[in-house]
């Protein structure tokens, strides 16, 4: 698998760590426990399309949003996380 | 007043030679890193223009700016500014970038080895995962990339026949070992060496 | 090696690809035999006569040569000796050098006479599932008498008994366009690609290229088609946008365009060159690939169908038109197309006697029919071979007529030709099955994906025309789609004849009313499955392809099934009663041939395993006599043993005493160590710590714990001021890289208005602990008179930036892991070689002496300190007795999970210093927590020991773990249970705190 | 007349009469229009689950739903090892439940799955380690499960030639669990069939469900692509399918799916005769009975329902079994596999209801489920049959993540792929 680093460029998994989902959000510290929860545990684990976190370790050291079927393993779009949330956040 | 310390070296001085290919020891540099702090990039290229006459590099390349300064992206938000050796290199930048960026010493941090010579691509190939084609890694790009298992900032110098990997000093030595057992291998006989 | 034969070469005709003028010499099972370069291991023993070259798995039944390529099931050996002893190497893909020794193997006392061959007899018994119905009675006879018997007889050949002598590399390479096989199809498609300008790699698993242009007696242009071939290869070689490899098999295709390469590098020679690898592993990464892998011919299932003789009828024809070999002088052509017909032909031709035709096809062949007459031979249209018979290899043939009249031949080839399976598997590595081709009777891809290409006889084209459009084509589409657009058209030669295939396909072949009178019909032949097992496979309700593979082993052999597969799965479905598409078919699995592991591995092994890292001390410390430990990728100095020490345990008591009586020192470089920066930084840490960081004072330092998300520890370390918005945090030397990636993904992810810069500064820093009640004094010596570190100055816990040496920069903590006076002094990485000669030096008249790992994992025992083995990703600040340090005024990363009930569940084990009642009685780590006088179970485990050391300060064996409500049970005794070394211990619950739990010491 | 029953006596008649006596051996059943339970998944875990429900808990109607054919799963795709060298008290009972299953299966079901307890040695390289291991032996001594513990000489002496002298990071010793092995994997399953389906025990192969019916928050039954089937109740057996088919009951679960590559390379005259796993790399091995060196390394590490992994797994797999043992050099890779894991939150399954009444969940194995089989289908049967936890699976709840109950053996956190 060849991930594209919105940064690097196309470059080997070996280069990349994976978090897992990234439609999760951190809940408010003050929310129910019941959202801490599922924030920390629960997942939609689809088996298609899967919106994911990957960090650029052995790289520019950038957190990535990749958007890749968990079927073909086919990688549709990557964006760095902190694009993607800040363009998440502007448009709530 | 005690003696001052001497400098240890990572690694021996001496180049290694064989099959028609060096790797040495390039000749250490004063480095500073440089990461600015929110939202301050464009005033602090504003003020490394005004006092060098450069800005941080976008791509991953190095520029050069006046007395030997070379900065090169180096991370997400983090670039490296090297300067000869002996350069106060992080004075300078304190007072043309102050509070514009952290600056953080990392002169001893890493260490560039040089391999030189016919065939070096083919060698660097063994190593690195990169597209190393002259049309795609061109002369004077840089790369944050693993060599073999060792993280490296690889730069292709702009003569295109020699490479630098810059890399942790705790790895130089098996990086270096890396390297040179590659270079023993030989170059691939399917590989096209340009003249 | 043998004596080099005095037998006269074996004479050849026409070969287009050995070179007559040099030859060789070899052995086999210790006889020496000529070969000339270009042969392989099988075309040189055909050469020789030899027939008899392997013995099967299970039954031991005599086996010869099969095929001329990689899905060779029979001709396997154990090449080379000793350390490079190879087994299961196919003959047929093995290029002779001189010197080459092979062996026979699975056979005992030889090959001729195989003890083992008895199993024959027993056959009725070992069929398909035979062990899933037995050897259960009685129970306990399974381990001493049934395994022990069938492991003897499981295997084929001896892995080598010492470690692999040659290296091996890898590389990797890119290109717009990788090309897979250099027969007609891949030739045509490399140059049509390679014409646009597109980068170019084509992969030949042969060390020549051509594939079937090489096998055949065909024409293109007029002239022999692999002159065609050797042209075209001579034209790519020379263009500079094509890499042409040869000797190399892509095994695999992996995501995102990858694909996995083994080159032969040195396998042709005798051993590989000073420094050559013997194999290189590559992995090229191609924006687009053609699949040019072309076709299997498959066998025909008949009684006794594996006696040495019977051959493929197109590798009969390779070992004619490629190694000038006729591998038979009296030949029967067995064949159900047009294309096992060419072999009567070029067999006539090579001058051996064509003795029968049997055209299994219904309908009678006027070609067949004009072959005969020309060749003289019986033909029999309809017909089949009902039996073979010899006694090492073929003797005779029993051919069945139209009418099932059987007839005796006596010959000593049989060329079988079943029709050709295309060679899918890097087209179904992606999970894509093919899909059945009634047309010529083969499964063919059916994959549809942006950069892949399909051509030749891999996608059921079968002849030599079409294959060379199909590949030109796909060559051109493969190259638009990287944005090369050809002007003109590849020119391409014209084929001589026109091929002809009209194909009936015979699946079983056997008489279906009469089953196994004459002998076993096989399928896979390694694995000796027959038609009777997949019949009786179906019977017991194993219908799907999956189940029959697995209940009778089909295609599990080194082989992989190239050549049995579809017999098999065509079978199936004639005994269930099925079509071939709804019986389906197995995928293939990567790797698409056998690949070497030393190849995989490459240059990452023994020592290089993994990379070292090396502190600015470790010249030093080897100086020093150090013993070394790895800690990570890091080597540490573990100890430093001195003259006259005949124990590490005395080294380490010397050590310890000397760091709580005098003063030692100890890089603690590898520590992790992140220089942040940024306005928001205190608030940065305050997110990341579970304690508060705001109000910590320029120039101070505080213990830190960082939890993970789901409320337990993660890493610990001190912090240090250096200015309002400059801090330098440290990490154990295990996370050190994790804790980046965490600090990382705070920033980014979570929290990316902070604004806060991060850079590691590990390797930037040599760090060096100075420690015992002499450390003042001694960094007084080194540090420059402007900087007061008197206690009043520069007391615990104090961090500053500093000079020493005469300017040299510097930074100092006062800080300690050890619980003595102590402190942290950290120089560029440069000088961190010479501060430790310096120390050595200026601390002599204070009796100063280094210490390693050991003696501080004692000290930071005998104060208390958890390290790696508390912070296990198990335990919770209240397990290590911090749970008060869990602010109750901020937010931090785990706050939310870490308040749940069972993480702060009072009865959970908590962090307890042990002492054994007897001083002397060793406490040993993993040892289990059970109350005094309860029995060894369980029920009664309330805690254990995570670490332990003897203390030469306590004069005592201590130790720390975790108990269940273990602070308010001081005092108690309780029972260490080691049941592994059968012991049981009584000791103390104390404090964590062994040594000063005032702290005096270090705030002295 | 047909041979059902394995003995001596049928074998002998069989091999007289050309083996063409012998029945299939479970019958393609037909889906009935309902079931008291209906089990989704023709895995080990399903089949398995089946027959202990028909034997030990004495239900009948009983139906296995399989999308493909049985035992097409992990059960067929592992690298075969048993074992039950936990360290958590919630783990140890239960796989030692397990192993004990193992040790009398094919007595049990008639059925020999060549169950081979050889040993499997847990090697060492540091101290750290070497006390982990002690603790974790210790635990399993306290529980009654067998271990021992070698040092270096001891290892060498049992394995000469690992790579004792020329190692980046030296063998120490190694922990050593006797009864732990192999087990022919295909064979369970189809054991477990065979026998259920004696029981009278319903497998209905090519059956994809579609869809979980719920009334009131009640199950009862499930769509399939071959009807509507009732149940009184569902249990989920679906392994790395779990998420798919509890998000039909509206469920999210504390699981992800992850690609496991497995490795077999070509047969070999034997050499390796226990399980061994390295220390200092992901790598572990058995060789087979048929020679083949069995091996396997790390999780991939992403989340995947494709059954297949990549390069940098197998690189660093193989490299693993080149450092410990380096004369397999020449040895070659015959084939590469994937299988799909059911990775939970904490490393350890769940045995549990499931918030909707009579839906019954059996899930979270990650790499591990093999082994557990007989156990698995025992609790999960037990929890169908009585409506509450087998004693050896108390553990192993679905609301242990909110309580902070986890049991976490490799101390990784929620992070799956680390588990």
């Amino acid at each position: 698998m060849r991930i594209t680093c919105p940064h690097c460029g196309s470059r080997g998994l070996e280069e990349f760590t994976y978090r897992g989902d990234a439609t999760v959000r951190r809940p408010a510290p003050d929310a129910p426990h019941d959202a801490w929860v599922d924030y920390v545990y629960l997942r939609d684990n689809p088996a298609g399309l899967h919106k994911e976190l990957w960090y650029h370790g052995n790289g520019c050291r950038s957190w990535i949003v990749a958007e890749r079927n968990t079927i073909t393993h086919e990688i549709h779009s990557t964006r760095l996380a902190t694009e993607a949330l800040s363009e998440e956040k502007s448009g709530s | 007043m005690p003696d001052r310390l001497l400098a240890t070296s990572a690694l021996p001085q001496e180049a290694y030679r064989v099959n028609g290919m060096m790797l040495s020891l390039a000749p250490q540099r004063v480095t500073v890193s440089i990461g600015p702090f929110a939202g301050r990039l464009g005033e602090l290229n504003a003020a490394l223009k005004k006092a060098f006459k450069v800005t941080l590099p976008e791509d991953f390349i190095t520029v050069a700016g006046p007395d030997g300064l070379l900065f090169t992206r180096a991370a997400h938000n983090q670039w490296l500014c090297s300067a000869p050796e002996g350069t106060d290199l992080l004075a300078t930048l304190s007072t043309a970038c102050q509070s514009l960026a952290a600056l953080t010493n990392q002169s001893d941090s890493r260490v560039t080895l040089t391999l030189s010579g016919k065939g070096a691509e083919s060698i660097v190939a063994k190593l690195v995962a990169l597209d190393l084609h002259p049309s795609v890694f061109v002369p004077g790009q840089t790369a944050l990339t693993l060599a073999g298992h060792v993280p490296v900032i690889l730069t292709r110098h702009t003569d295109a026949t020699a490479y630098d990997f810059t890399v942790f000093r705790s790895l130089a030595q098996s990086l270096h070992h890396d390297i040179f057992a590659a270079m023993n291998g030989g170059i691939p006989t399917s590989e096209r060496v340009c003249p | 090696m043998n004596t080099p034969s005095k037998l006269s070469p074996p004479k050849r005709t026409r070969a287009n690809g050995v070179d007559t003028s040099k030859a060789l010499t070899f052995t086999f099972d210790g006889r020496a035999y000529t070969a000339y370069e270009g042969d392989t291991l099988a075309s040189a023993l055909l050469a020789n006569n030899v027939r008899l070259t392997g013995r099967s798995f299970k039954y031991h039944r005599p086996r010869g040569i099969l095929s001329a390529g990689p899905e060779e099931p029979n001709a396997l050996m154990e090449l080379r000796t000793g350390a490079r002893r190879e087994p299961n190497s196919r003959a047929t893909v093995t290029e002779v050098f001189h010197g080459l020794s092979a062996a026979s193997q699975n056979r005992w006392p030889s090959l001729a006479f195989d003890a083992l061959g008895v199993n024959g007899l027993l056959s009725p018994v070992f069929t398909a599932g035979f062990y899933y119905k037995t050897f259960m009675w009685p129970a306990c006879f399974w381990e001493k008498v049934y395994e022990p018997m069938i492991r003897n007889a499981a295997g084929l050949g001896r892995a080598a008994k010492e470690a692999d002598p040659d290296h091996y590399e890898q590389a990797n390479a890119f290109c717009d366009v990788l090309v897979v096989g250099s027969g007609p199809a891949g030739l045509a498609a490399a140059l049509s690609a390679a014409e646009t300008g597109a980068r170019v790699i084509l992969c030949e698993q042969d060390y020549l290229t051509g594939g079937r242009l090489r096998a055949e007696n065909i024409t293109l242009d007029n002239k022999p088609a692999w002159q065609w071939g050797e042209e075209v290869t001579a034209r790519l070689r020379a263009m500079p946008n094509v890499r042409l490899m040869t000797r190399s098999c892509v095994f695999g295709r992996y995501d995102g365009g990858t694909f996995g390469v083994i080159e032969r590098v040195a396998d042709h020679l005798p051993q590989p060159e000073e420094n050559q690898p013997r194999q290189r592993y590559w992995r090229i990464v191609a924006k687009q690939c053609v699949v040019a892998t072309g076709a299997i011919e498959r066998p025909v299932v008949f009684p006794n169908n594996d006696r040495p003789g019977v051959m493929l009828a197109g590798s009969v024809r390779t070992y004619i038109n490629r190694y000038g070999v006729a591998p038979g002088r009296k030949a029967v052509i067995y064949t159900n197309n047009d294309d096992g017909l060419r072999t009567v032909t070029d067999l006539y031709q090579a001058g051996a006697d064509i003795v029968a035709i049997v055209d299994a096809r219904p309908v009678p062949s006027p070609l067949a029919q004009s072959l005969a007459q020309q060749t003289g031979a019986f033909l029999f249209p309809g017909g089949r071979i009902s039996n073979t018979l010899g006694r090492l290899g073929v003797a005779a043939a029993v051919i069945g007529n139209k009418a099932g009249k059987d007839q005796r031949f006596a010959c000593d080839l049989i060329a079988v030709s079943g029709g050709w399976n295309p060679d899918l598997a890097l087209t179904t590595h992606h999970g894509t099955r093919p899909v059945y081709n009634e047309q010529i009777a083969a499964f063919v891809p059916s994959i549809k994906a942006h950069d892949l290409h399909i051509a030749g006889m891999v996608a059921g084209t079968l002849t030599t025309r079409d294959t060379l459009h199909e590949g030109a084509e796909a060559g051109r589409k493969a190259a638009a789609a990287c944005g090369f657009d050809s002007a003109g058209t590849t020119e391409l030669p014209s084929a001589g004849v026109d091929e002809t295939y009209a194909i009936h396909p015979t699946w079983s072949g056997i008489d279906q009313t009469a089953p196994q009178k004459a002998g076993k019909a096989f399928i896979d032949f390694q694995n000796d499955v027959t038609a009777k097992d997949v019949k009786q496979a179906a019977q017991e309700g194993f219908r799907s392809v999956e189940h029959l593979k697995r209940y009778t082993t089909l295609g599990m052999a080194t082989d992989q099934g190239k050549t049995s597969n579809v017999n098999a799965l065509a079978m199936l479905a004639e005994f269930t009663d099925r079509t071939i598409p709804e019986t389906g078919t197995t995928l293939i699995r990567p790797p698409a041939q056998p690949v070497t592991l030393g190849a995989i591995a490459g240059p990452n092994r023994e020592k290089h395993f993994k990379p070292t890292r090396l502190p600015p001390t470790h010249q030093w410390a080897t100086e020093q006599n150090a013993v070394f430990t790895s800690n990570g990728l890091w080597q540490r100095a573990q100890w430093y043993p001195r003259a006259g020490e005949t124990h590490w345990l005395e080294t380490v008591n010397r050590e310890v005493n000397t760091v709580r009586n005098a003063v030692g020192f100890c890089d603690v470089t590898t520590l992790g160590k992140i220089d942040i920066q940024g306005p928001d930084a205190a608030s940065f840490l305050e997110k990341l710590y579970v304690n508060a960081w705001q109000k910590l004072a320029v120039g101070r330092a505080r213990y830190g714990l960082m939890l993970r998300e789901d409320g337990f520890a993660f890493d610990d370390g001190t912090t240090a001021r250096l200015s309002p918005t400059h801090y330098v945090m440290t990490t154990t030397t295990a996370n050190a890289g994790p804790a980046m990636q965490h600090l990382e993904f705070c920033h980014q992810v979570l929290w990316p208005e902070l604004d806060v810069q991060f850079i590691s500064v590990t390797d930037e820093w040599a760090q060096i602990a100075v420690a015992g009640p002499n450390s003042r004094e001694v960094i007084r010596q080194l540090i420059d008179p402007a900087f007061d570190i008197s206690n009043e100055a520069f007391g615990y816990m104090a961090a500053a930036e500093i000079t020493i040496c005469g300017g040299q920069q510097a930074r100092l903590f006062r800080l300690s892991f050890s619980g003595e006076l102590a402190y942290e002094l950290a120089v560029p990485a440069r000088f961190g070689d010479a501060l430790a000669r310096r120390l050595m030096e200026v601390g002599a008249p204070y009796g100063i002496a280094p210490y390693g790992t050991e003696a501080l994992g004692v000290m930071r025992i005998e104060k208390g300190h958890p390290a790696g083995p508390e912070l296990n990703g198990q335990t919770t600040a209240h397990d290590l007795g911090m749970g008060r340090m869990l602010s109750s005024k901020k937010e931090f990363i785990g706050k939310a999970m870490a308040a749940r009930p069972a993480l702060t569940d009072p009865r959970r084990p908590t962090l307890v210093g042990l002492r054994p009642v007897v001083a002397t009685d060793a406490l040993v780590a993993g040892s289990h927590l059970l109350p005094k006088g309860s029995p060894a179970s369980a029920e009664y485990d309330q805690g254990w020991i995570s670490s332990s050391a003897w203390s030469p300060t306590c004069n005592s064996w201590i130790a720390l773990g975790f108990l269940s409500e273990g602070p308010s049970r001081h005092g108690e005794i309780i029972a260490v249970h080691n049941p592994l070394s059968g012991t049981v211990t009584e000791a103390e619950i104390v404090s964590p705190v062994f040594v000063d739990p005032e702290g005096k010491r270090l705030h002295a | 007349m047909s041979s059902k029953h394995y003995s001596l006596f049928s074998l002998l008649r069989e091999t007289l009469r050309g083996n063409t006596g012998w029945k299939p051996a479970w019958r393609k059943a037909s889906p009935q229009s309902s079931y008291d339970v209906v089990i989704v998944g023709g895995g080990g875990h399903g089949l398995a689950t089946a027959y202990y429900l028909a034997k030990r808990y004495g239900m009948r109607r009983i139906a296995v739903v399989e999308k493909g054919w049985i035992g097409g799963g992990n059960v067929g795709r592992n690298t075969t090892i048993v074992r039950s060298n936990y360290l958590l008290p919630g783990n140890v009972p239960f796989y030692e439940c397990a192993m004990k299953l193992w040790e009398g299966l094919e007595q049990d079901i008639n059925y020999n799955a060549m169950v081979s307890q050889r040993g499997i040695l847990n090697l060492f390289h540091n101290d750290a380690q070497r006390n982990a291991y002690i603790r974790r032996g210790n635990s399993m001594r306290l529980h009654g499960v067998d271990a021992d513990i070698l040092d270096a000489a001891a290892v060498r002496e049992k394995l000469p030639f690992l790579n004792f002298d020329n190692a980046r990071f030296p063998i120490q010793g190694g922990l050593l669990q006797q009864r732990g092995g192999t087990v022919r994997h295909d064979a369970v399953a189809w054991g477990y069939a065979r026998a259920a389906d004696q029981l009278g025990v319903d497998i209905i192969e090519n059956c994809e469900v579609t869809g979980i019916r719920i009334e009131n928050g009640r199950t009862t039954g499930v769509e399939t692509s071959r009807g509507f089937i009732g149940a009184g109740k569902v249990g989920l057996a679906c392994a790395g399918n779990s998420s798919r088919v509890a998000a039909m009951a509206g469920l999210r679960l504390p699981i992800e799916s992850h690609v496991l590559q497995a490795f077999v390379s070509e047969g070999l005259k034997p050499f390796i005769d226990c399980v061994v796993t390295f220390g200092a790399g992901h790598f572990y091995v058995s060789q087979s009975d048929k020679g083949g060196l069995v091996f396997g390394g790390d999780i991939d590490g992403y989340n995947s329902y494709a059954q297949r992994g990549n390069l940098p797994v197998v690189e660093d797999v193989i490299s693993g079994g080149m450092a410990l043992m380096p004369r397999i050099g020449r040895v070659r890779l015959l084939r590469h596999w994937g299988g799909l894991m059911d990775m939970s939150m904490d490393g350890s399954p769940i045995i549990d209801k499931t918030p909707v009444e009579q839906l019954y969940l059996n899930a979270g194995w990650c790499y591990g489920g093999f082994k557990a089989t007989p156990a698995s289908g025992l609790c999960f049967a037990h929890l169908l049959a009585r409506d509450e936890p087998h004693e050896v699976a108390t553990a192993f709840r679905l609301d242990r993540f909110g309580r902070g109950a986890v049991i976490d053996e490799k101390g990784m956190g929620a992070q799956p792929n680390l588990h």
